[in-house]
């Protein structure tokens, strides 16, 4: 009876807490607070909060691999949707669902500010190098710079999958902080006048342009660089289904129930990934540092080709836009319509942003393919 | 480290090479599509069809259809009635 | 970097896209224009058609099966729902908690209408026969005249899964070209005054009869012909859910967001079945016009049947509502009532149609359980 | 082939008698059944629950509710009015 | 084709039909009966009815297990869940967000009682192993008394599989019977002047507080007791999701959908593992026995500790309320009020009956934890 | 089976012990934690935030919509009405 009491102590996990998975625990109470408190992407970051903390929790074995004649935890099981890479495109496909790509049909070119401002993504990768990751784990880092999570998860699970817990968690803070990430280098990269640029109105978009634009971009974006298909498929095909006016049972549930619950189920295993063992590394301070590089340099990108842009037009773009394409939709498209109207009242620059902030989902994507094509 | 540092220099020139290449191939394509579209819808029904007017904004991902519907009200204040029917997919400001 | 650019060229997918794949990506673009313009069945035939496009564009591996190291594509994960007979029967849950059984409980006799129009099922088993198809192939085409999807699907992934592409598309599209296949059939093999019969309205049916129906269906259907359980099983099981009036809740669910996302897996994973390789061969061809024939043959099937019911009634039963009795529910029974109006404004045969229809969905369930029980 | 045509035709006949054979069955145990429920009921209560009237339509698969109401509102001015509460699951008749 | 006849009707349910499959037919019937009619917790007993109607029409291999070149049954296939341990978790993850745990944080003491009406588990683990049931088995049976039936399904999955259809029905049944079960026992133990007391208004609870909550209890909970971790940590990440005020989408996917799916696949899995052979042996006569004593000992357990609290302070507290510590949430609280309104009208005592109930919950899981910790 | 028996009664024991452990732990944690929260609470804001008021009841698992509804109406007139929202979580009540 006294033994099999001291047994049962030693088999708690107080017995056998070590100070990491202790200081883990204080980090998922942190991740937690910014989820509910702070309100910092909360629908990703509360499950991977939440996930870092049960993973932490010594002997409970939610993350236990099966072994012979014994089953596995619950989250190891949920963790092969990422691990398989079948979460993020799932995910994509309530986006693609829940966006409406208008604003970039109606105004093509903004489509390539969508582009520059993947620059943090290539830049925070040779930064990552520099620092001492290995490529794939420095991809792996860089694609923060797209931020896109879903995007992030995939590359991520397939080039460095031990960085997940890690990459996942500052791509979702630094998306949750855009708003004071970007407006400083806006401010800094623009002068009074360029941000005080009205815009034309965009021209109305047909439905068969809408519905056009999902086959047009899964076709030329696949063909030319294969390894985004996935992404860029999925993320269409979720937006062929809002568009084609003809499926609309299935709109609604890839907008809704399955992305809620691949949403549970991809945050809860991906922050079950970070292990104290794994997370208390100065690699995490690494890429929470590269996270921010690739953030900062990203901005930069969107906002000087922004600039590029300005001037060829004859100052008709307000180069600020340049910054919503680091995709972040729609937080950063929102963050250029703050900075714009504080320099102008009255000066509605949401609907130019949002062109080049869905053209960032695309080009993140293109951007993770590439990598994936080299490195995966 | 050197040598990745140069396939990373690589990859950085190359990536943004291709992302830019994929992207601009998007835009010349999406011209030609719209072009070719709305040349058609002119010549096959000048008046027929009225095409839904002005803002074009995204409503997006996580977003509470209350919020949508305030925001959808100020916009309405805001925009120029011209009698013609408007739809808005409103993206909420946050201050 | 010159040689890593033309690296990466070699490795687009332009540069191995074959005529065949070009090919499969313009059928794939008709796929959708029927889906989406059409309206052919666009719940299901739009994800199939996505399948098709996102399996043809080359290198993208979206179907790639898993190797030493390497995960596997998407929709090669999502198919195995497919393979392993799970999609099918799931999606025949949400149809049995979409249909109401009571125009066959109370009209009996109208079961029979859903067993003659099982004719096109085996006579377009034996015309593939004759075409040279082998048993298990001749069978999966035969099963496109039941008209019912899932069925098709369940029976095709047992006995010929590389042929679930075309199968699935034909079976999709001539259920949505019902109602150019059928008229003709009808009015060649009725007279104008057998068109013209009005029917006695039916009688009213209790809750208690509904709630027995699938029991008694479950248990009779399977326990003759237990390969039919699988399909019997879950339509009734999901009809159960629905009539009993205690599991509003389950109902719903099965009803909606299940079946849509099942739908969504199904569509985008049979469509990719279809590579070009397996598609793009005389056999598809075969397959669509012993399609028509299948359906052809199932009408001729009901109609005959209706009319020696009518002669047997002494002119009670149209004729006309044999024709529902393919299933393709409920687009059969309206076509009736379409057929019916057209001769005699005014006269309302949906419901009795509705009987024969719903019906089919069982009959069609029975004819694949023989064929699953003599080939599978 | 000329083996898989004899089991084919074998099968075409096997096959419809057996398809023929089980919904028979089902035909009669479903009169049977409904006999049975109709004797209890009506020995149970002769007036006490009032059991739904008239049209038995079937509300199927991927059909919207807004279709639904249309129909069932228009069918409401069809049907004949004997006081009696009747309830519609419709079919849309598509033209 | 006489032969081939004959072998059809050899191939015929029929023809290998048992007596046993017959009686298990009829206890399927009975089941359904018990749920529609009676309404005995029918969102669990009807698909559990119907996966042992299924289970039992002999050739359906429905629960068949894959074979070379033959793939499995569709319940098989929905049994992993179960047999992982998946589906309890994400069903507690549900619950957790349906439940306000808000009257048990308003009176911390009433958790005790939740303690206390465990012993009907411990108890009936004796009985069993009276009866001669391993431990394992017995274990099993003894986690009926917690009237949780995830946790038992959770339970018993892990230690003695075989018994699943049993103690799921029988766990699910007693839940249903609690008003039968409970109040002769209450009154009983209870002096009417007791039954009488009339408590105080609880407290408010703040939002903070009601965060805090599920994360203070998956802490203290899983670093004492690992085992529980994977009930405890899903049940309250259900209850954060709902209580953190900004999750409402997964907040509501997780107590609608998600727990509806999965509760179909539980359901018909679970009752797809009574087969005729398992389930018709004289221990699931034992089951049926030891799960009421389970049910009688931890009423008895809650109601006498409830005497205990009553007296240490100074008759405040109404010894009825520890009735609902067996959890069957709400089915017990409701028990009480009645049992209580019945000896003084107008006494609302549902409030202070819903914090012993929602510990129950957590009591339940915590002993499973320790049984799971001992013979796991 | 004798030493199973022997195994369970120290279960049966040590079961009651661990679980009562747990959760009478759990009882001081809520304690400490409720102190904390409602000190701070009160030092912060006095009569910033109105508390929701008394009846804490709980809305539970499977409850359809209506029977909430219905309870609630009930409830709201047996409640005293002091002029403050009382937020309702009801669990209905069946005879
Ligand atoms: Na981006
Ligand atoms: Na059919
Ligand atoms: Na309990």
């Amino acid at each position: 009876m006294l033994e099999s009491i001291q047994e049962l102590i030693t088999t708690t996990g107080f017995s056998c807490l070590t100070w990491q998975q202790g200081l883990m625990i204080l980090v998922s109470f942190i991740l937690i607070y910014l989820a509910v408190v702070k309100e910092y992407e909360p629908l990703l970051l509360l499950p991977i909060a939440f996930g870092v903390l049960l993973t932490n929790l010594p002997l409970a074995g939610l993350m236990a691999e099966p072994e012979e004649g014994k089953v596995g935890g619950l989250i190891y099981y949920l963790y092969q949707g990422v691990k398989l890479g079948i979460y993020p495109p799932l995910i994509f496909l309530g986006v693609g669902a829940m966006t409406d790509f208008g604003p970039l049909i109606a105004n093509p070119k903004s489509i390539l500010l969508g582009a520059a401002a993947q620059l943090g993504i290539f830049i925070a990768f040779l930064g990552a190098i520099l620092l001492g990751f290995d490529l794939k784990e420095a991809a792996s880092i860089g694609i923060i710079g797209g931020a896109d999570g879903p995007t992030a998860i995939f590359l991520t699970s397939r080039l460095a999958p031990h960085l997940l817990g890690a990459i996942a968690i500052a791509a979702y803070s630094y998306m949750a902080l855009i708003p004071i990430i970007q407006p400083p280098i806006m401010k800094l990269l623009t002068t009074k006048k360029e941000r005080q640029i009205v815009m034309e109105q965009l021209r109305p978009v047909s439905k068969t342009e809408k519905i056009l634009f999902p086959i047009i971009v899964t076709v030329v974006g696949t063909l030319i660089l294969p390894d985004a298909g996935p992404l860029l498929g999925s993320l269409m095909f979720g937006n062929l289904l809002r568009e084609s006016g003809v499926t609309e049972r299935l709109n609604k549930t890839a907008q809704n129930e399955l992305i809620n619950i691949i949403t549970i189920f991809l945050g809860l295993s991906v922050g079950a990934t970070a292990k104290a063992e794994v997370f208390l590394t100065p690699q995490t301070l690494g890429i929470i540092f590269m996270g921010l590089f690739a953030f900062a340099f990203s901005t930069v990108g969107g906002v000087l080709f922004g600039k590029i842009m300005c001037k060829l037009s004859g100052g008709k773009i307000n180069p600020l836009i340049g910054a919503a394409g680091v995709s972040a939709v729609p937080m950063a498209a929102r963050v250029v319509q703050k900075v714009g109207a504080e320099e102008k009242p009255g000066n509605f620059l949401l609907m130019h942003a949002m062109g080049p902030n869905v053209a960032g989902v695309i080009g993140s994507a293109v951007a993770a393919g590439v990598l994936l094509a080299r490195l995966g | 480290m050197s040598s990745n540092f140069s396939t990373g220099l690589e990859l950085l020139v190359m990536g943004m090479l291709v992302v830019f290449a994929v992207l601009v191939l998007l835009m010349y394509i999406m011209k030609i599509m719209s072009a070719i579209v709305n040349r058609a819808r002119s010549e096959a029904n000048q008046e027929n069809k009225q095409p839904l007017q002005g803002v074009q904004i995204v409503s997006t991902a996580y977003t509470s259809e209350e919020e949508l519907a305030a925001v959808a009200a100020v916009m309405s204040k805001v925009l120029p009635k011209k009698g013609i029917p408007v739809r808005l997919n409103i993206i909420e400001v946050k201050n």
